[in-house]
């Protein structure tokens, strides 16, 4: 048990005060969602792990968790890309270039690089889920000698709910990631695949040793993807899947991201699926 | 002269609830001048049925927001009198307390916001504040220490929530007392000076009409009645609460959701001017050095002067809660519960003064204290005959004037009354046919 | 500019009204973001559109019914002030007896005189897309959902217990002293004001959005008063709101 | 052990000794059957036999309300709170409260350890009284006996309606420096206060008791009766969630970010965008508080996170009790057991 007398007193820290990061780009991507560049006050870099995320916050509004979607590997600045679902976060799309964000973080438990390298990554997003799996697949892209494969799964509801269209499309050109988009809903212009992501895990051929698979997406994804990567025969331990939760403050105290014994935000919000199988509440 | 008139104010402004004015006249003939009440019924006779005695107020004060204090306490003297609930000489004084915050508050609304704009040829108050910013936040500075006594005696200005039958569910502290004792003598004694000031310069736009009629109010033999006393009819002398319904005589009209009432005369008047006609030699003397200094003199049958009569009681209300704190203070705050056992069960009647003018409640209780049988009369109800009269005596009075001063005189009178229509309709007669 | 607001009345205590009236301190400084360009209990002037219209009181009789129609297709933003307004409040007991019994009791035989429906809530009769919750509606609710449509966030709404203030504020519970009290299963953001001032809380802000109704009941029975003395008080406020 | 005796007549004057180190809390009456931790004005005032207080210490080391910072909105920068705090001392402090700030400590102190709890708890004294268990209190059954003294600096054991006054620490015994009122005297633990066992098994059994409670049919009953109104995590002194908001003030120019206590027990504790709840149902949420005082940290930290102060049960408007569901959770477990020897 931690005892006040084992607390040195510069340990103690003001949790709750943002660093306020100037708005250098910003971008309205899909009907919902829009794309933030960030900047530190004196250009520093954020210092995060792909999976991480911060606590955006808007004076007068309040704070939110949002994913950090760019690559640690890129320099000088950090991308967000926001969902306009609330309170915050519509409020939030108005800010422009030259705004000022706060921001507090980056918290929580990102993909454990040294664990993945070497490793044939599989990426499995659903919707939003692309936003914090970006960081990771470009910070693979950006040291991809380190890994093995680069499988990427994203499906979306409609081709317009489709984020990061000019990346996907440069991903798309490359021979050394796979990637297959999915759509639940086609419009006439579609011509790839339809149906929700787990359609596209059977046809996969995985080397089942050195796979390991990064899963985000809505609550109800999770459940059927893991089935259907089982029925692939992959571990658990191979497995890892991002959460999300209510949060309050980010750093394990307030209570809200509590999932059975564990705190979403500091134990995650990436899991690997052996930690969390065992919890009732988590999936 | 022989002329057609029209006139139909509907939803008369600066008024509380809905009321239109019509007035039709051929060939210099009124056919009519009335006050038409438009306010759909409310019904509260339904809602109190079978409802416990611990309800009664709660639900009665929502008759209206405007007088919710003065509801409360009626129905709580109507429901100690019927439960034989005695209550304590402090629950007597903070009542009083809280009736002298709640005219305080309702009188200079009126005066201010409501009333004012006419003299000073305004629509609202809000055009005010630019032309006359130090009169608004006199008045703001004046409804806010009123508010304040309500709120911290009754935790609320509107639906207060401490007074209950049998007494208070929180006793004020001392300090809290003491420091609305001295805003009291600080901020709205000179306010209320400068406001005696303004009404003065204001004088000269009071028309000038006259109509005898009965006023009614309640009268004390100690002090100038607002809380409880015994019926005061200028006519022809007093008659006990009890007695009430041989002097109000409800009926119904056409042209009004609400009913009317009439006791010696065809209309009777209620309210600050008829408590002033009634009572006048037992305000405070600073207040009736204030009425004289305002042209306000006993025996006033200018229904306009009703305003004035109004800033009169709140000089009294003010230098009054002074001395009513001083006694609660002399005496030592002490923190009593409310007595709530009934002692019997039956009827019991209710009368105080609220700003408007008397008002009673009347219920009967069965032996588990739920009310079987329930009767409001309220103050402006009891003002619609005697506007009316009015109104049929000034129109061909002013006939000469155009249509639009004819309106605005019209309007004027109506709110000179302080008419509270969302009041008026919400309460009739009614027996429970269990 | 600056939004354009008004303010309407139905059937209501006009209490709302009143307690806007009643913001002395703040009066100004609201003034300053909004221009208000209806007020019948306050002014004189009527206008054409209002980009937020305030609507005070139950909606209940055939001519309201159509006023409140007009009322939104000349708002963009329409707010129910009060328990009156956001859910029928008091004026809803009526409700709970046969309405022609209820207007033959009040007018005898010339009850067709006067034309009455059941008090309906607002959002029964068009859309709302805003509420302040209480009876009277709570002055600092109403501030806040005023600073929150003038920043262009969205207004707080309140689904926690009376009881979490209650408790906040550390008031003995009432259950303690022997009374009963709503404060478990109505909507908190009145500070707790009547349980602070030692009264029970009435259920003027509305019962929760899921709430344990029969547990309620067990809770007020086992406190002392009859199952239809349990009843009767959780409908106060909320007879349209709740089925019991 | 240092140990004086203690009249009680002179402990008003203690109190007012005590005042010379700083601001002195103690329990006050407060309402018509309650108490409350207060500032003393009064030593005369402050009541030393309380069951127990409506809301715990903690209050006085994470308010219920507490501002985080000012903000403006026109430059969109913020102001810092800068917390000073007074030496404080908690005078009439029960054994379990005391259990109770060792393991808020924790909460708020192990990984991100916060500045302002920090600081609060810093420059503080504790001085302990012994009481007589009521019907609600079953600290002893979580392990923790009335006159367990650790983490207090002062100790007042109550014998034959006077007190043992024992020094615990150097920081108690500089409290009473230039106290004349009291006597040196003889150590004498009494261990006459007798509590009744109100949780069947000792608590180092409960974590097994847990760990196949999950889907147990008890949260079910316990459901039916729980109206959710938080009381019992709000007054809890080892709970600590809260929630962050921003108030704007009526100019729109300023404002604060304030955090409030909140509770896992309210059904909005857990819902996120899209209307998904992780904890919708009351089921779950009383699971989870008592899988939050008996499982999770204590899984960890092997101490159960109950200090069986009784009052999520003193102040349930439903008459919940936390022992009642512990023991009926053992003796479902009881059951399995004896069906599962018999099948065997
Ligand atoms: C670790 C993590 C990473 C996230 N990353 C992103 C991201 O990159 N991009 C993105 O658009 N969104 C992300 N989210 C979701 C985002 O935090 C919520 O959409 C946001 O908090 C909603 O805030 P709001 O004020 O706009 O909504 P509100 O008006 O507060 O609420 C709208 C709804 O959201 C719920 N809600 C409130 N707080 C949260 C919360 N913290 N999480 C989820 N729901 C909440 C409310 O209960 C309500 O149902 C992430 C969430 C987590 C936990
Ligand atoms: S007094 Fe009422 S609102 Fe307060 S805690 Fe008790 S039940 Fe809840
Ligand atoms: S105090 Fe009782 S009723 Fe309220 S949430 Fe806790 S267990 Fe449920
Ligand atoms: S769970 Fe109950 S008994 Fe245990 S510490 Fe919390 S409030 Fe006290």
């Amino acid at each position: 048990m931690k005892r006040l007398q084992d607390v040195k007193a510069k340990e103690a820290r003001d949790l709750y005060y943002p660093t306020m990061c100037k708005v250098v780009g910003a971008r309205q991507i899909t009907d919902l969602e829009k794309w933030y560049e960030l900047q530190m006050p004196a250009g520093q870099d954020l210092g995060h792990e792909p999976g991480q995320f911060v606590e955006v916050s808007a004076f007068g509004i309040g704070e939110a968790p949002i994913s950090i979607s760019s690559s640690p590997s890129k320099k000088g600045s950090f991308e967000l890309c926001i969902r306009q679902v609330g309170t915050l976060t519509n409020v939030l799309k108005r800010y422009e270039q030259g705004d000022m964000i706060g921001i507090r973080g980056p918290f929580g438990k990102g993909y454990p690089i040294e664990k993945l390298l070497g490793k044939d990554i599989l990426i499995i997003a659903g919707g939003i889920g692309l936003v914090p799996l970006r960081s990771l697949i470009n910070y693979v892209l950006d040291n991809r000698k380190d890994f093995g494969r680069l499988i990427i799964l994203y499906g979306a509801k409609s081709p317009a709910e489709l984020l990061f269209k000019e990346e996907i499309a440069i991903w798309e050109t490359r021979d050394d990631v796979e990637l297959h988009i999915t759509v639940d809903q086609p419009d006439e212009s579609w011509t790839g695949n339809t149906g929700v992501i787990t359609t596209l895990i059977p046809g996969l051929d995985l080397n089942l040793n050195t796979t390991i698979a990064a899963i985000t997406g809505p609550p109800i994804m999770y459940k059927f993807v893991i089935m259907s990567l089982k029925s692939k025969q992959l571990n658990d331990d191979q497995i890892y899947v991002s959460l999300e939760r209510r949060m309050k403050c980010g750093v394990g105290k307030c209570g809200h991201c509590q999932i059975n014994g564990v705190y979403c935000c500091q134990d995650g919000p990436v899991f690997n699926y052996t930690d969390i199988k065992p919890l009732e509440e988590a999936l | 002269m022989s002329r057609d008139l029209n006139i139909n104010v509907h939803h008369l402004t600066r008024v509380e609830g809905h009321g239109n004015i019509v007035v039709n006249m051929k060939e210099g003939v009124l056919e009519t001048a009335h006050l038409s009440i438009v306010e759909p019924p409310r019904f509260f006779e339904a809602m109190m049925k079978g409802r416990s005695f611990h309800e009664a107020a709660i639900i009665t004060s929502r008759i209206c927001g405007i007088c919710s204090l003065g509801h409360q306490l009626t129905s709580l003297v109507a429901t100690e009198d019927a439960l034989g609930l005695e209550i304590s000489e402090q629950t007597v004084l903070l009542r009083k307390l809280l009736i002298h915050g709640a005219t305080l508050q309702s009188n200079v609304l009126h005066a201010y916001f409501l009333a004012a704009p006419d003299f000073l040829n305004a629509g609202s108050v809000f055009p005010l504040i630019a032309t006359h910013k130090d009169v608004v936040l006199r008045a703001l500075r004046m409804k806010r220490l009123a508010n304040d006594i309500g709120d911290i005696v009754s935790g609320r200005a509107v639906h207060p929530i401490t007074p209950v039958p049998g007494g208070f569910t929180r006793i004020p502290e001392k300090a809290e007392l003491l420091e609305i004792k001295r805003r009291l003598l600080e901020e709205a004694l000179p306010d209320g000076v400068e406001t005696i000031e303004t009404m003065k310069s204001l004088a000269g736009a009071i028309p000038q009409f006259e109509r005898e009629t009965e006023y009614i109010s309640l009268k004390h033999p100690e002090e100038y009645a607002l809380y409880q006393g015994d019926i005061f009819s200028s006519d022809s002398g007093s008659v006990p609460v009890h007695n009430y319904l041989d002097v109000t005589n409800e009926f119904i009209v056409e042209h009004s959701t609400s009913k009317h009432t009439k006791y010696n005369r065809s209309s009777y008047f209620v309210g600050a001017l008829a408590r002033w006609n009634n009572n006048s030699s037992q305000m405070v003397d600073e207040a009736q050095a204030a009425a004289e200094a305002m042209g306000l003199k006993p025996n006033c049958h200018n229904p306009y002067m009703n305003t004035i009569a109004q800033v009169a009681e709140a000089v009294h209300c003010i230098l009054d809660s002074v001395r009513i704190i001083d006694i609660l203070i002399e005496k030592g705050l002490k923190n009593e519960k409310p007595n709530q056992t009934p002692t019997r069960y039956g009827r019991g009647v209710g009368s105080n003064e609220v700003p408007r003018g008397i008002l009673f409640h009347d219920y009967t209780y069965d032996n588990k204290g739920n009310i079987v049988k329930a009767n409001c009369i309220i103050p402006t109800g009891q003002n619609l005959a005697n506007i009316d009269d009015d109104m049929k005596k000034l129109v061909p009075e002013i006939m000469n004037k155009s249509k639009e001063e004819i309106t605005l005189d019209l309007e004027m009178l109506v709110r000179a009354y302080d008419p509270c229509i969302s009041c008026s309709v919400h309460m009739l007669e009614v027996d429970f046919i269990e | 500019m600056k939004p354009q607001v008004a303010f309407f009345d139905f059937t209501s205590c006009e209490g709302c009204q009143l307690n806007k009236l009643n913001l002395e301190n703040d009066l100004l400084d609201i003034l300053k973001h909004v221009d208000i360009v209806e007020f019948r209990e306050a002014m004189d002037d009527k206008a054409d559109h209002y980009d937020i219209a305030f609507i005070e009181g139950s909606i209940s009789s055939p001519s309201c019914v159509e006023r409140i129609h007009d009322i939104r297709r000349r708002s963009d933003i329409l707010v129910a002030l009060g328990s009156c307004a956001v859910n029928g409040g008091i004026n809803a007991m009526k409700n709970l007896h046969p309405i022609d019994e209820v207007r033959e009791t009040v007018y005898g035989k010339d009850k067709y005189l006067f034309a009455t429906l059941p008090a309906m809530a607002v959002s029964s009769v068009v859309k709302v897309d805003y509420e302040v919750r209480g009876c009277p509606m709570n002055q600092q609710d109403f501030l806040k959902l005023l600073i929150a449509l003038v920043l262009g966030k969205q207004a707080p709404k309140y689904n926690s217990p009376v009881c979490v203030e209650c408790k906040l504020k550390e008031n003995e519970c009432l259950y303690n002293r022997g009374m009963v009290c709503l404060g478990p299963v109505t909507r908190g953001g009145c500070d707790a004001l009547c349980p602070s001032f030692g009264q029970f809380c009435t259920g003027c802000r509305g019962i929760l959005s899921n709430p344990n109704l029969d547990g309620m009941l067990e809770i007020m029975t086992n406190h002392g008063i009859s199952l239809d003395e349990a009843k009767k008080r959780m409908l106060l406020f909320n007879s349209n709101e709740v089925q019991l | 052990m240092e140990c004086y005796s203690l009249l009680r007549a002179d402990v008003p004057a203690l109190i007012d000794h005590l005042g010379k180190f700083g601001e002195v809390v103690a329990p006050h009456r407060k309402g018509d059957v309650s108490y409350s931790f207060e500032s003393v004005l009064d030593s005369s005032q402050v009541v030393l036999d309380y069951n127990r207080t409506l809301l715990p210490l903690k209050k006085l080391f994470l308010p219920p309300v507490e501002k985080l910072m000012d903000f403006s909105l026109k430059n969109m920068s913020f102001d810092p709170v800068e917390l000073t705090t007074q030496p404080r001392v908690f005078f009439g402090v029960h054994s379990y409260e005391m259990q109770s700030i060792l393991r808020l400590d924790h909460s708020m102190l192990s990984g991100n350890a916060e500045s302002n709890y920090f600081k609060r708890r810093k420059n503080s004294r504790f001085v302990g009284i012994s009481f007589e268990p009521d019907d609600f209190h079953f600290s002893e059954s979580v392990g923790i006996a009335i006159e367990e003294m650790e983490g207090f600096d002062l100790f007042l054991n109550e014998i034959d309606d006077d007190f043992q006054l024992y020094v615990l620490s150097d920081n108690g015994r500089s409290l009473i420096q230039g106290f004349k009122q009291i006597r040196t005297v003889e150590a004498e633990l009494s261990g006459k206060r007798e509590f009744k066992k109100k949780i069947r098994y000792h608590y180092n059994r409960l974590p097994r008791i847990f760990q196949y409670a999950y889907k147990s049919k008890v949260w079910a009953d316990v459901a039916e009766k729980c109206v959710g109104c938080g009381a019992c995590t709000l007054t809890c002194p080892t709970c600590f969630c809260f929630d962050v908001t921003d108030e704007v003030s009526v100019t729109a120019e300023d404002g604060l970010r304030q955090r409030t206590w909140d509770s896992c027990m309210l059904s909005t504790f857990a819902e996120v965008a899209g209307g998904e709840n992780f904890r919708e149902k009351t089921i779950n949420r009383t699971r989870h508080r008592l899988y939050r005082k008996f499982k999770y940290i204590t899984d960890e930290e092997g101490l159960p996170w109950c200090v069986g102060c009784g009052r999520c049960t003193a102040f349930c408007p439903a008459g919940i009790s936390l022992p009642d569901i512990v023991n009926e959770l053992i003796q479902e477990d009881e059951k399995a057991q004896y069906h599962h020897t018999v099948r065997v």
